[in-house]
């Protein structure tokens, strides 16, 4: 099985992205960073007890699910979209979703273009190889327009077309497009239109079968987010920990029940996985959210709570 | 054997340089129409350089080079027709190895003598017969031994009909037995009387066929005597030295 | 003296299939066989259990499914309601078409670069040794991103075209854009066929002329002027019945509407950036052989033909040419090869060809890679085997001529 | 025989004259102008547009390079210490090479840890090192063991970890050795062939592991363990490049004998595989080393992504040191077989003492060739993840600080690219030529 | 000279064929220990075929060929044995250039003979110093001339020991001056009673050493006989025709 693996090699191999800003990028020591590999950092912390005994593979859209099906990485953390054939035809497991995306597109504000459906005839960069392909397709299809695709095998040179001028819409997730569009000299002079043509579910990945270390990863997911709901933050874990009132949060940080244990792991491993970088909303904030370049606003994102979409199932 | 008092070659103050190096200085010739000429010299002398200039392979930067009454100038239709009157023949022989025996022989007659190819076959078996090998027509140059080759040619040269014909070292690339072979050819052309200008060290050439024989030392001509003179009584000491070196082995 | 004679001759020793030179051979034969079997039935046995494992099967079906996604250069027909196998032909013909168009590139920026390096203009000499170098030493892959990075970057964008933009189109006919080049395209009107008849003609044409000429040659000698005439035949007649049939073909210019051009000929950016790259990596390595190839015929050769009195254009075509095509042709057509392969990395500039479609999209959206590589491998290596089959041949007919 | 005529004249020259110089057209960088630029209308057109394309390149690129800002923390920096400098009214082009100075290191090593990048260097130097036996006469032939011993201490200072797994591995050829010795004292020399491939394999499939505890145990020589997956950037292109060469070296060799051989099977088999690697792009081998590997092994095994490009490209370049080794074979003249069985030595012998030596030192250029094709094209593992100077690139775009930039790492990583490759393609052309003038 | 009763090769009723071209026909042959055997005859009609069939580096189609009581056959170890007593020199030498001459010599001894090296070479330099070139012993083959190289060829057989030596025109690729040095090597060898087979033309040689010369035609030897009589008193037609045309030159 899957956790024994990774126990007795006593590293976590993680899927990433080559390289996706906010996402998933070295920084100048060489040490990844981002929202993604915030995740397998925490499941790195809840199984191994360790945050840094991750291996990253970078992964490339082509290769992501193969290098999974062949047991090369325990769990992929890479902007992969939830979807139907993914899941039952490719034979992969979701997990859960730690960030609802959807597809937008990014244009100058200087052509004029208020919405998507004044695209008609408009030259579109994409990155290849991803479900945006399939949706631009079908949302082109579906409002009877033309378009002319550019496919870009990465997000940089997508970038460069796109800023060239090369292309006049570019159209990822929305979250890459606010990214994106932050870095730029110019910022101001571009816009993302209102329109999200797809529903992109973004959520760490682990293969068929195993269904102790999918439990594994969806439980340390959503100990990150009840963490959020619960107000366990990195700065009050400690004392929480001590113990709190309340049964649910006591549950959760390992205090009352055998969670841990039911999932092959001990009692504290959602502790660990909260003290990596604190729970999902601060993961969000200090990765993605407005205080960062990319400046993401929760919008679905946030708890249900909030209006959101995050909600974790009940710890009991 | 008739020389006559007709000028086919007229070299005047003639000077080249390649660069800074002065290869050849202040060259006075005037060969008759007939006239056989060897040129020997020392290595480096010039000698190749001379006859090059003859037929603007080389360009010269003074001076003047009037061959059959055209004077080689840059004028690119004098040169062609200079070229077309003065045959050479190379040490290495430079045949065309794409091309059989006969296509070497027919290519410059057909293309720049504009004979018709039947005509220019004959002509060239006839050639080829006069250096006896006839048989080898069809083959390509690189099934002939050198002696053949450098016979072809000689023959390849005398397709185009030439006034002049220029050698340079035509057989110090060949095996002993085929310089003989060679030698015999140049020999029976001296007969008919074609004016011939032969760098060569073979000495038993020289003075069997020469007229005149011209030795060069650093870009000059230094002595020009006819051959028994020229052998038997060198003038200049570099001369001697030279002829003792040569005939001494 | 008495000799020993082996009469094992008749009967037959176990040990002579290891010490006799007849069965040896075979014995070694029948292992490898059993070894290469062996491993075969090892790899395809670990692929059956493999495959087992994770409920897939090898099949070919998904060609015929809806592909379903978008392929913005078609030779053929295509839309996303087509199969996964169009896809892949669309892809094919993709490829066929970029390797085709830069192997002639290649082809003329080589022969030119390979000559003017041996020009006696240092200047220009130098800049061509640059030229071959930096392309030579530097990953194709870099090549590629940085002019389509350039292209991209350098060119002026299709709104600069519109009022008060800094860009116009050239001869008001092709546009210049950092999404590629918009030309005129020929409009087919009816007449076209009589042109097109006329155009057959001609071609016909020049070829009696040609036979003519090199018969009247044979036979007085004179040489007349085949190019100039074969040039016109060329063109003259084609354009006079032009204007006989009142201009049967029309071209359509692009023009600017909405985001884009439209009308005429789209050749996009990324097939010439694809296509320049490719041409000028592999440019380069023509360069050289054609510089190798002028340089192995010695300069005796050319003094030679000059002493017989031939002019130097004749010099090269029936000397020089001749010879050094033998040395070039051979290398040429392994360059050839590897630019064909070499546009695989279509991949970086988003050039839709078979990688692309059948081996990119077309396994990323249906899980099949097993069969997908299989297919884009075997696609490569037939077209490999006949460039260099038709290599052999032509190896073989010049060896011919050699004896 | 010559009879004398009227135009004889004997003339003996008795003063020599001095050389004089060139007149002056003639003279200088006059008629070195005149010769090299100007010699003919063609070539003073030619010399005009040359011109006029250099400018317009170092137009463009020299004021962007010299107005380059060397330190900064992101791009935005880089573009406010621009519009510091010279202002913000025109476009003012400058490079942004802090974004070299900030990363060069991982350009150059990947994530190879800081502290340890002495290791890398040092595994290099040994590279050139090893090197020496081969490709200089003159360096004493003892080293040739020094050359042997290179592989496995260049993988012990690249990979570290304890010196017990790659001498347990080196003593698998040892043991090889030692089986051909000994079974070719007893036997004949087909068991020695035989013993010595099965012994190893044997030895490498069973007793490796404890043999590498066992010498760890002994000799407690350790260096910090780094995964592969920490390699990186021109570390990366250098290893996958110099471990497919040296590889497929001995693959190399084996196919072209087959190649040459006329067993049909043996001789068929080496041509189809020849043909395959050689006929399929690069690019798809190396896609089928990450998607597709994993198929033809036994379920459930898995290695490392570098190890298995490693083996796809080492069999790729087995298919083309197969040809260039096939070349050496060819031009070695046909009296050096006779004369090796006249003398008695058998197939093997004869090709390890005579043929081999004498064929691989007409290949060398052509090897060093294929090397650097295999370097240039070990760019295009960025497309399977692996991080490469380009992929390295792409991830140093990706973050938010340098995100929009790209000349600077085109020119950068190009650069390095060239000047190793055009050192070591002067160096083959050296070799060449060398070659060249020995066997006339 | 000694002449043994033992037979060293037995030759019966051979028969070889290239492809469908009949090179050697029933040739018979047999060759006494310690007997010198001249060959000779015009070109293409065997001879080289014929002694490189007796080490098998050419395979014979019918008869027989028995060296030194082993017949030749198909049977590996049987060729390994033979060519270990068959010592060869090639027209062409055929050294090899990467090895030093010492190495050249000591080659063979040490893995096929597995002589230790150091008696290897001590034997290697024995022979070298019988060929009078002992002091060339670390040079390279390209750095000797042809006759020296030739004399490596010698010494590097003989360190096998051979009890049959075959020579295939071991002087007809040399110049003149160097012929003179190999075939007193040769001569030499001859008179400490080396069995031995030699294809030349040079018949001074064959006078003075041969015992018997054979001259082979068509691929059959068409007659053999004591030197002696061979040249005085050809029987042969064609022999006296081949006799005219070697010795007139
Ligand atoms: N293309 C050239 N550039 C510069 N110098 C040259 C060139 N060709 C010849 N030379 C020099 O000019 C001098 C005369 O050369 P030339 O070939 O005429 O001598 P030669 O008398 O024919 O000697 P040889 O008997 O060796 O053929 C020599 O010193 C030579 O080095
Ligand atoms: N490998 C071969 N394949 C086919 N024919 C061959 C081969 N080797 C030699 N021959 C032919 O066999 C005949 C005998 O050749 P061989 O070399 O034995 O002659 P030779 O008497 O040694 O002549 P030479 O004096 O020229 O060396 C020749 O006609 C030759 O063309
Ligand atoms: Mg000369
Ligand atoms: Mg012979």
């Amino acid at each position: 099985a899957t956790l024994d693996d990774v126990k007795a090699n006593d590293v976590l191999k993680c899927g990433i992205s080559t390289g996706l800003a906010g996402f998933s990028a070295p920084d100048a020591n060489g040490v990844w960073q981002g929202f993604d590999v915030a995740v397998c950092r925490a499941v790195a912390a809840a199984v191994l007890g360790d945050s840094n005994k991750i291996e990253f593979v970078p992964l490339t859209t082509q290769t992501r699910f193969t290098a999974l099906g062949s047991g090369e990485i325990d769990l992929l953390s890479r902007n992969t979209t939830w979807t139907f054939t993914r899941d039952v035809d490719l034979k992969q497991t979701f997990v859960g979703v730690n960030y609802y995306d959807g597809q937008g597109f990014m244009i100058r504000k200087d052509m004029g273009v208020g919405s998507a459906t004044e695209l008609d005839g408009a030259t579109v960069c994409i990155q290849t190889g991803t479900t945006t392909e399939l949706n631009l397709s079908d949302y082109f299809r579906v409002n009877n327009m033309d378009y002319d695709p550019v496919p870009i095998e990465t997000n940089n040179e997508a970038i460069q077309q796109y800023q060239a001028g090369a292309c006049d819409v570019y159209t990822t997730d929305a979250s890459g497009l606010a990214a994106t569009r932050a870095t730029f000299e110019d910022a101001e002079a571009h816009m993302i239109l209102p329109e999200i043509i797809s529903k992109e579910p973004l959520g760490p990945v682990v293969r068929h079968g195993d269904d102790q270390w999918a439990d594994i990863v969806r439980w340390t997911l959503n100990a990150l987010i009840a963490a959020e709901e619960y107000g366990v933050t990195s700065a009050n874990l400690e004392k929480m920990a001590e113990g709190t009132d309340n049964p649910e949060i006591n549950r959760l940080l390992g205090n009352e029940g055998n969670l841990g244990e039911m999932l092959g792991l001990d009692a504290e491993f959602a502790r660990r996985a909260i003290a990596v970088a604190g729970n999902y909303g601060e993961i969000f904030a200090s990765n993605i959210g407005e205080g960062t370049p990319i400046g993401l606003a929760r919008g679905l994102n946030a708890q249900w709570t909030q209006g959101g979409l995050m909600y974790s199932p009940p710890f009991r | 054997m008739k020389v006559s008092d007709e000028v086919a070659i007229q070299i005047t103050d003639m000077n080249k340089w390649y660069g800074d190096f002065h290869v050849l200085r202040d060259i006075n010739l005037t060969v008759y129409q007939g006239e056989r000429i060897v040129i020997c010299g020392p290595s480096g002398s010039g000698k190749s350089t001379l006859i090059r200039c003859i037929n603007r392979l080389e360009e010269h930067q003074k001076g003047q080079i009037v061959v059959d009454g055209i004077e080689l100038s840059n004028d690119l239709k004098n040169i062609d027709k200079i070229r077309s009157e003065v045959g050479m023949v190379f040490q290495h022989f430079n045949l065309f190895p794409h091309l059989t025996i006969l296509e070497n022989c027919t290519l410059a007659p057909i293309w720049v003598r504009k004979t018709p190819r039947k005509e220019a076959e004959e002509r060239a078996m006839h050639f080829l017969t006069k250096v006896k090998i006839p048989e080898q027509a069809d083959k390509y140059p690189g099934q002939l031994s050198g002696g053949q080759q450098q016979r072809v040619a000689i023959a390849r040269s005398l397709c185009m009909m030439p006034r002049i014909m220029l050698f340079d070292e035509p057989t110090s690339a060949l095996d002993p037995e085929m310089i003989k072979e060679v030698l015999d050819t140049m020999i029976e052309l001296a007969e008919e009387g074609m004016t011939m200008l032969v760098v060569t060290h073979e000495m038993g050439f020289a003075q069997a066929v020469a007229n005149r024989v011209i030795f060069m030392d650093q870009g000059q001509i230094v002595e020009q005597n006819e051959p028994r003179e020229f052998f038997n009584n060198p003038q200049s000491d570099r001369t001697k030295l030279f002829l003792s070196q040569i005939l001494g082995h | 003296m008495s000799t020993v004679v082996d009469d094992g001759r008749q009967s037959f020793r176990p040990s002579m299939l290891l010490y006799d030179t007849r069965y040896r051979s075979l014995t070694i034969q029948v292992v490898a066989a059993i070894l290469i079997a062996l491993g075969m039935s090892w790899l395809l046995w670990n692929v059956v259990q493999n495959l087992a494992a994770q409920g897939k099967d090898f099949s070919f079906g998904f060609l015929g499914q809806r592909a379903g996604y978008d392929i913005n250069q078609q030779l053929i027909d295509y839309n996303s309601n087509s199969s996964h196998a169009r896809a892949a032909l669309v892809g094919i013909l993709n490829t066929l078409l970029v390797a085709f168009l830069g192997c002639v590139l290649a082809t003329i920026l080589g022969v030119i670069a390979g000559v003017l390096r041996l020009s006696n203009n240092w200047l220009v000499a130098r800049m061509m040794t640059v030229y071959v170098e930096g392309f030579r030493n530097v990953p194709l892959l870099l090549w590629i991103i940085a002019i389509f990075a350039l292209m991209a970057e350098g060119m002026p964008q299709p709104r600069d075209f519109r009022e008060g933009g800094d860009a116009s189109m050239v001869l008001d006919s092709v546009a210049i854009t950092n999404r590629g080049i918009y030309l005129p395209m020929p409009v087919w009107g009816p007449g076209s066929g009589v042109l097109l008849a006329v155009f057959a003609a001609s071609l016909a044409a020049i070829w009696a002329f040609r036979r003519y000429a090199h018969k009247r040659q044979e036979a007085t000698g004179e040489i007349l002027p085949v190019l100039g005439v074969s040039l016109a035949l060329f063109f003259l007649p084609a354009i006079v019945f032009y204007f006989i049939l009142g201009g049967p073909v029309s071209l359509s210019y692009p023009e600017l509407k909405g985001f884009n051009f439209g009308g005429g000929l789209h050749l996009r950016n990324s097939l010439i950036a694809l296509w320049l790259a490719l041409s000028l990596y592999t440019g380069a390595f023509i360069a050289e052989i054609v510089r190798g190839g002028i340089l192995a015929i010695s300069k005796g050769q050319s003094e030679a033909a000059f002493a017989l009195g031939l002019r130097p254009r004749r010099t090269m075509s029936l000397v020089v040419l001749p010879q050094a095509l033998r040395v070039i042709i051979p290398p040429l057509i392994s360059q050839y090869l590897n630019l064909t392969k070499n546009s695989s990395l279509a991949i970086a500039v988003g050039y839709m060809d078979a990688r692309a479609t059948l081996g990119g999209i077309t396994i990323n959206q249906t899980g099949r890679e097993l069969e997908g590589m299989f297919l884009l491998g075997l696609f490569y290596l037939v077209l490999s085997l006949l460039i260099s089959g038709v290599m052999n041949i032509y190896n073989a007919s010049i060896k011919l001529k050699e004896r | 025989m010559s009879d004398t005529h009227a135009h004889t004249v004997a003339y003996v020259r008795d003063t020599m004259l001095p050389p004089e110089v060139p007149p002056a057209a003639e003279r200088g960088v006059i008629r070195w102008m005149r010769a090299n630029l100007f010699s003919s209308w063609f070539n003073v057109l030619l010399t005009i547009l040359g011109l006029a394309v250099l400018w317009s390149l170092l137009a463009g690129i020299l004021p962007w390079f010299w107005n380059s800002v060397w330190v900064a923390d992101s791009l935005s920096e880089c573009r406010e210490i621009r519009d510091a400098l010279h202002g913000t009214g025109e476009e003012v082009s400058s490079a942004c090479m802090a974004v070299i100075t900030e990363r060069w290191n991982q350009l150059l090593f990947g994530f190879y840890p800081q502290d340890l990048y002495w290791r890398p260097v040092a595994a290099l130097i040994v590279f050139l090192a090893a090197l020496g036996p081969v490709l200089f006469a003159s360096v004493p032939r003892r080293l040739v063991w020094f050359t042997a011993a290179a592989p496995f201490l260049m993988y012990w200072l690249l990979w570290g970890g304890s010196i017990g797994g790659p001498l347990a591995v080196a003593l698998g050829f040892a043991a090889a050795w030692g089986a051909f010795v000994l079974g070719s004292r007893f036997s004949g020399a087909l068991a020695a062939t035989i013993g010595a491939i099965v012994v190893p394999l044997l030895y490498w499939l069973l007793l490796t592991g404890p043999v590498a505890g066992l010498i760890g145990a002994v000799i407690p020589i350790e260096l910090q363990f780094v995964p592969s997956k920490d390699f990186g950037g021109f570390m990366l292109s250098f290893i996958i490049g110099v471990a497919g060469i040296i590889l497929s070296l001995p693959l190399g060799i084996l196919l072209a004998l087959g190649r040459q051989s006329n067993l049909f099977i043996i001789n068929k088999c080496s041509i189809a595989f020849i043909e395959v690697f050689r006929g399929v792009p690069l690019i798809v081998w190396l896609l089928t080393a990450s998607l597709l590997l994993n198929y033809f092994l036994p379920p459930g095994s898995n290695f490392d992504l570098m190890l298995r490009v490693i083996i796809l490209v080492t069999l790729f370049a087995a298919a083309y040191l197969a040809e260039v080794v096939r070349g050496g074979l060819a031009a070695l003249p046909r009296g050096q077989y006779e004369a090796a069985d006249a003398l008695g030595l058998d197939y093997w012998k004869a090709q390890r003492l005579i043929i081999m030596p004498q064929a691989l030192k007409i290949s060398i250029p052509g090897i060093v060739n294929t090397f650097i094709g295999l370097f240039k094209d070990t760019t295009l593992v960025v497309f399977i993840g692996l991080l490469d100077p380009i992929g390295m690139s792409n991830a140093i775009r990706a973050d938010t600080s340098w995100q929009g930039i790209n000349w600077e790492l085109f020119v950068f990583i190009g650069l390095l690219f060239f000047i190793c490759c055009f050192s070591m393609s002067r160096y083959s052309q050296h070799l060449e030529r060398r070659l060249r003038t020995d066997h006339s």
